[in-house]
């Protein structure tokens, strides 16, 4: 043992000499090889969330309607009539990055056993994707790889992707973001937990086979990339859609069964951490015997069988003496599985192979023990300078034709078709609004509802000023789901960040938790799961921040929707929201000017929530014909998708002081565009001036050209030939 | 009057296939498990193999889920004349199963498409058409990686020479053009049906197109034609 | 223990879409000389069997029931004998 | 004129899902001798080349670059001359 104290073993495994230290104290010696190995990835960032646990306390995560908070695989929300929405978002950035294709495949497995782990069935994924500039012949190739990945697993597991993002941006070569949400579907009083508990219940693996994949993958995870990332291949897990598909499928069988205590996902770190987590929870312990576990290939030691990263695999703790319901519906979907162990009274995590000790830890240090790390936070040098903008330094131009046709063939702003085409959006039968909207809106069949689902997250707003970026991204998924309808309800995020040893990353880890807290708390979508990838940074250069806000909405009925595409000509447009001269942080400044500078927009939460409940009351009440959401590239852009949508023109005349870019390109929030029919013209008006709603009267659907003042005049035929553009090379 | 769905490991649109026919044509429906061997499927009407991904579409799409045990018994009701309707990865079993002419392969783009798809009606006279009118375009979604149609010269003739081309890809005024061609297969192909007309398989997803709220409604005269040729 | 490799290949006149697309990407690479890319399936088998001809018999027997689909697919195979 | 078979297989210890898959059909079908299947590509080439090493080197640097996934792909590779 001495020889792990003289060469710093713990080193290689990401551990400070003072966990070191906490570790042996813990076990009153040292640990060997096998233990200190287990330690080693629950006490990595993505297992313990050492560094941002004290963050994220502030958030808020209770509301009337959350059934579970963070904590579980997934968070709870109750919907009304016996339905609860499980959902949860994760990252799986730096397998990814190293194997596009697998990683974000496995990343897809991932987050939906997360989801069927308690009990519900998954009935939507999404997908917030960052790669770098697109030019780059290496972004093409993990862009093709990871569109591929989610496509291969989701659609073959039969969940139907129906919304994401896809963003290019320089700041993200090197080290791409692919952060995949799910949202499941369970009846009340039918979650299963992930608790091991009963002394005595036996410990059943389930699903694939366990071979040498990806051991030690959550510490890598928790690294940042490096030159050397490339040796650390064998780290890479290949995914098997089909047995996910069978999984699936039996462990929803499974959580009908009263002899069923516990289960849960085969995750990070593998049997490692889903056996300590579970004992944990039960405040139980666990024995296991590595020589029972079913292998895939010959001659595996106990490290390798317990850190083994092998997907597709489930762990179940069944009540004792009635395993043989379950062994059966197994043998029935043609999974492998084996009683591994069984559940002690002791809170120890003890591991045997062929009988003989290997391994022995005790379970309250092991999870949750990890020391928590409070970092120091300091905002970035030279912010002032970044923060400088003086519009009267930016050219205007008369004519924006070409400018628009430009913007609109952009990668981060032409149609997402060529992506989610590649999804089956529509198995499950449930998609009302498909990709290509603000939202997805699903129904719940066998009910009035349906729910809506969104990602939102702006890299370069966080860049500029981390607390606003993500305040305009909670307020921004909300605006999403409000202008289809639906009442925004709660949040999942998924926080992007740099190394937190890094003061300024911390700084802008610590101000984004800061501004989810303060928009979820005022949106009453309290975040109810999430999941924390810090150390995104190539060669010490780190990412834009960038915090996802994966959120979940209610339509109460689902034929009182609304989609983007306008439906008729001479319907009227109206603007609702007022433009503001704001240019900061706009991608138009980034393209055309290229300057990423500026504050973000500014955000007035209670003006906010008012032109999203107005907007949510007028679809509800079947007045609006249209309805989108202004945001990246500005009013423009949302006339512009307006219209090709369905192919029809627009004449639109924008009464304003402001300069002619803010007006056309600006990202002032809290604004829609939407079209109603002359019958209903006069009623909203009524309604608008009643609820002291901004709004003007822009123009309205008409021909095949789209006409904004005298700066843009373009057959919607143009418009569409620069935003089919195609991305892949 | 009975369908059946069949369920083989893998298959995930069976749900879809069930609640269509259950809910929305309020039809008696089962599902079917793949190992039931024993099985001759008396009582049932009319067989669908639902789309999915069987057998993870591994080695070959369709070839695996065409040995699994129920197929000896959909085999035998299809060649006793029982209606057998194929959808997608069904489509592909029947072809792996030599119920049908030809092979699905790889889309020609490669990858996976779902999309909106207009395919035009090119034969009425079987038990699945008859309530289309000829010629008529529908709306129906595709959804597949693996959904080129090919077979050789001959068989290709026999299909056009003894009406067995059901659905052809066509554009919205139904033109069978090259660029409504989804995915590269011969002659627009999107479905066939056999010499004796009851079996059926065909690459869009008729139960997806069942209801107002899923933007199209154009699959259900095909379930209904099967409704009422059942009566 | 035998080893026995199966080559499965589409069939000339089936259009191989991911022959195509790799020539050109190899093109588009700087592969010039390339004139024909075509891609086909390799299925290793390790199988028990008394004698080759035995071996042989149920490869070819395999390989037509399942393994190959013979509407699109031609398929050849090695075998070889493997101590142990 | 050269005639270049790249074999492209998962390497040691990945997981091969779809040979798995195979194997248990091939067992359900009566095969029960097979004890292993393993399922990987095969890439025939033709390419023209003045001699048998700068062909070889060719071959080398596109397998790498990107007929196989170097993460979890082995490779090999036959040339032979071909009349034409
Ligand atoms: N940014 C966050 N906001 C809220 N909850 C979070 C966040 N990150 C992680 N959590 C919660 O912490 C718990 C542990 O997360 P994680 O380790 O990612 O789960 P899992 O083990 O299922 O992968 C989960 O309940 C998760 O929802
Ligand atoms: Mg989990």
């Amino acid at each position: 043992m001495e020889k792990f104290k003289e060469k710093k073993f713990w080193q290689k495994w990401n551990l400070t000499s003072t966990e070191y230290q906490l570790i042996c104290q813990a076990l009153n010696r040292e640990p060997n090889e096998l233990e200190l190995g287990i330690f080693s990835v629950l006490w990595s960032e993505h297992c313990s969330y050492k560094n941002s646990r004290s963050l994220l306390k502030r958030l808020p995560t209770e509301a009337s309607w959350v059934v579970q908070g963070p904590g579980e695989n997934a968070g709870i929300i109750d919907i009304g009539e016996e339905e609860l929405i499980v959902m949860k978002i994760e990252s799986h950035n730096h397998p990814s990055a190293v194997e596009p294709f697998q990683g974000a495949a496995t990343g897809v497995g991932g987050i939906l056993r997360d989801i069927f782990t308690m009990g519900a069935r998954p009935i939507a994924l999404l997908d917030s994707l960052r790669f770098g500039n697109f030019q780059e012949n290496l972004t093409q190739y993990l862009y093709s790889g990871v569109v591929g990945g989610i496509s291969f697993y989701g659609n073959c597991i039969g969940v139907p992707t129906v919304a994401g993002e896809t963003v290019f941006s320089g700041s993200y070569q090197g080290n791409i973001l692919v952060n995949v949400m799910a949202v499941g579907l369970v009846k009340k009083g039918e979650i299963v937990r992930a608790v091991a508990k009963g002394v005595g219940n036996s410990v059943i693996l389930i699903g694939a086979k366990t071979g040498r994949d990806g051991i030690g993958g959550a510490a890598f995870a928790s690294v940042q990339l490096s030159e050397q990332s490339d040796e650390d291949r064998p780290a890479v897990q290949i995914g098997d859609p089909f047995t996910g598909k069978l999984l699936l499928e039996a462990c929803l069988e499974l959580a009908q069964f009263e002899e069923v205590v516990g289960l849960q996902d085969c995750g990070a770190a593998g049997l490692a951490s889903s056996l300590s987590e579970m004992a944990a929870r039960g405040e139980s312990g666990i024995e296991v015997e590595v020589s029972r576990v079913p292998q895939r290939e010959m001659g595996m030691s106990p490290f390798e069988i317990i850190l083994s990263e092998s997907q597709e695999r489930m762990v179940v703790v069944v009540e004792k003496g009635k395993e043989e319901r379950v062994l059966n519906t197994l043998k029935r979907w043609d999974l492998d599985s084996a009683i591994i162990g069984k559940v002690t009274e002791e809170q120890s995590f003890t591991i045997k192979d062929q009988g003989r000790q290997v391994a022995s830890i005790p379970l309250p240090s092991l999870v949750g023990g990890a020391p928590v790390i409070k970092r120091e936070a300091k905002r970035p040098e030279g912010m002032e300078k970044v923060n400088h903008l003086d519009l009267k330094e930016i050219e205007e131009f008369d004519d924006y034709n070409q400018i628009l046709l430009n913007l609109l063939a952009l990668p981060n702003l032409s149609s997402k078709e060529e992506i989610y085409q590649q999804y089956d959006y529509l198995v499950q039968t449930n998609t009302l609004i498909p990709p290509g909207d603000d939202a997805a809106i699903l129904r719940i069949k066998g009910s009035k509802k349906a729910l809506a689902l969104t990602t939102e997250g702006n890299g370069r707003y966080c860049f500029l000023d981390p607390r606003q970026g993500a305040r305009i991204a909670v307020a921004e998924a909300a605006r999403n789901l409000s202008c289809k309808g639906a009442k925004p309800k709660a949040v999942t995020d998924c926080l992007n960040f740099g190394a937190p040893e890094n003061r300024a990353s911390y700084w802008q880890l610590e101000q984004a938790i800061e501004g989810l807290s303060e928009a979820c708390r005022f949106f009453e979508t309290p975040v109810i799961s999430g999941n924390v990838s810090l150390y995104n940074e190539k060669e010490g250069k780190s990412i834009d921040p960038t915090p996802i806000v994966g959120m979940v909405g209610v339509v109460g009925d689902y034929r009182q929707i609304c989609t983007l595409a306008f439906k008729k000509e001479n319907d009227l447009i109206f603007l609702l929201g007022e433009s503001e001269e704001e240019l900061g942080g706009s991608e138009y400044l980034e393209v055309v000017h290229k300057l990423k500078c500026g504050f973000p927009p500014a955000l007035d939460f209670a003006k906010e929530k008012k032109i999203q409940n107005f907007c949510r009351v007028m679809i509800e009440g079947g007045f609006l014909a249209s309805a989108h959401d202004c945001s990246l590239g500005g009013l423009a852009i949302t006339l512009a998708e307006s219209c090709l949508a369905n192919g029809l023109g627009a004449e639109v005349e924008l009464k304003s002081d402001l300069r002619s870019d803010c007006c056309l390109f600006g990202e002032t929030q809290s604004r829609m565009v939407i079209s109603i029919s002359p019958t209903h013209s006069e009623k909203f008006i009524e309604a608008a001036l009643g609820e002291g709603i901004p709004f003007q009267y822009i123009g309205i659907v008409k021909g095949n050209r789209l006409k904004v003042n005298q700066w843009i005049n373009l057959a919607v035929s143009q418009l569409e030939k620069a935003w089919r553009i195609t991305k892949t090379g | 009057m009975k369908f059946g769905v069949v369920q083989f490991p893998g298959s995930n649109c069976d749900y879809d296939c069930y609640y269509a026919l259950k809910n929305i044509l309020k039809a008696p429906v089962e599902m079917i498990w793949h190992k039931e061997k024993e099985h001759n499927l008396k009582g049932y009407d009319c067989i669908v193999l639902p789309g999915g991904f069987s057998y993870g579409d591994y080695l070959r799409v369709g070839a695996i889920a065409r040995y699994s045990p129920i197929m000896t018994a959909v085999i035998d009701f299809a060649l006793k004349g029982g209606l057998v309707l194929g959808i997608c990865n069904g489509f592909q079993v029947l072809t792996e199963a030599k119920l049908l002419p030809g092979a699905l392969i790889r889309n020609e783009c490669l990858h996976f498409i779902c999309r909106q798809q207009t395919i035009r009606v090119e034969n009425i006279d079987t038990p699945f058409t008859k309530l289309y009118h000829k010629e008529q375009v529908l709306k129906i979604p595709i959804a597949h990686g693996e959904g080129c149609y090919y077979a050789d010269e001959e068989t290709i003739s026999e299909l056009e020479n003894h009406h067995q081309v059901l659905f052809r890809y066509c554009d919205a005024r139904g033109e069978i053009t090259r660029e409504a061609n989804p995915n590269g297969s011969l002659s627009n192909i999107a479905g066939i049906c056999n010499r004796e007309r009851n079996i059926v398989g065909l690459m869009p997803h008729p139960e997806r197109a069942m209801e107002e709220c899923l933007a199209s409604l154009d699959g259900r005269l095909l379930f209904e034609s099967i409704v009422i040729q059942l009566k | 223990m035998w080893l026995v490799k199966i080559k499965v290949r589409l069939k000339k006149g089936v259009l191989d879409a991911q022959g195509k697309t790799t020539q050109q990407a190899l093109l588009a690479l700087g592969f010039h000389q390339v004139k024909e890319v075509r891609i086909g399936k390799l299925i290793e088998l390790k199988l028990d069997g008394e004698s080759r001809e035995e071996v042989e018999k149920e490869v070819r027997d395999m390989s037509q029931k399942l393994l190959a689909n013979p509407v699109i697919e031609d398929f050849d195979y090695e075998i070889e004998a493997r101590e142990e």
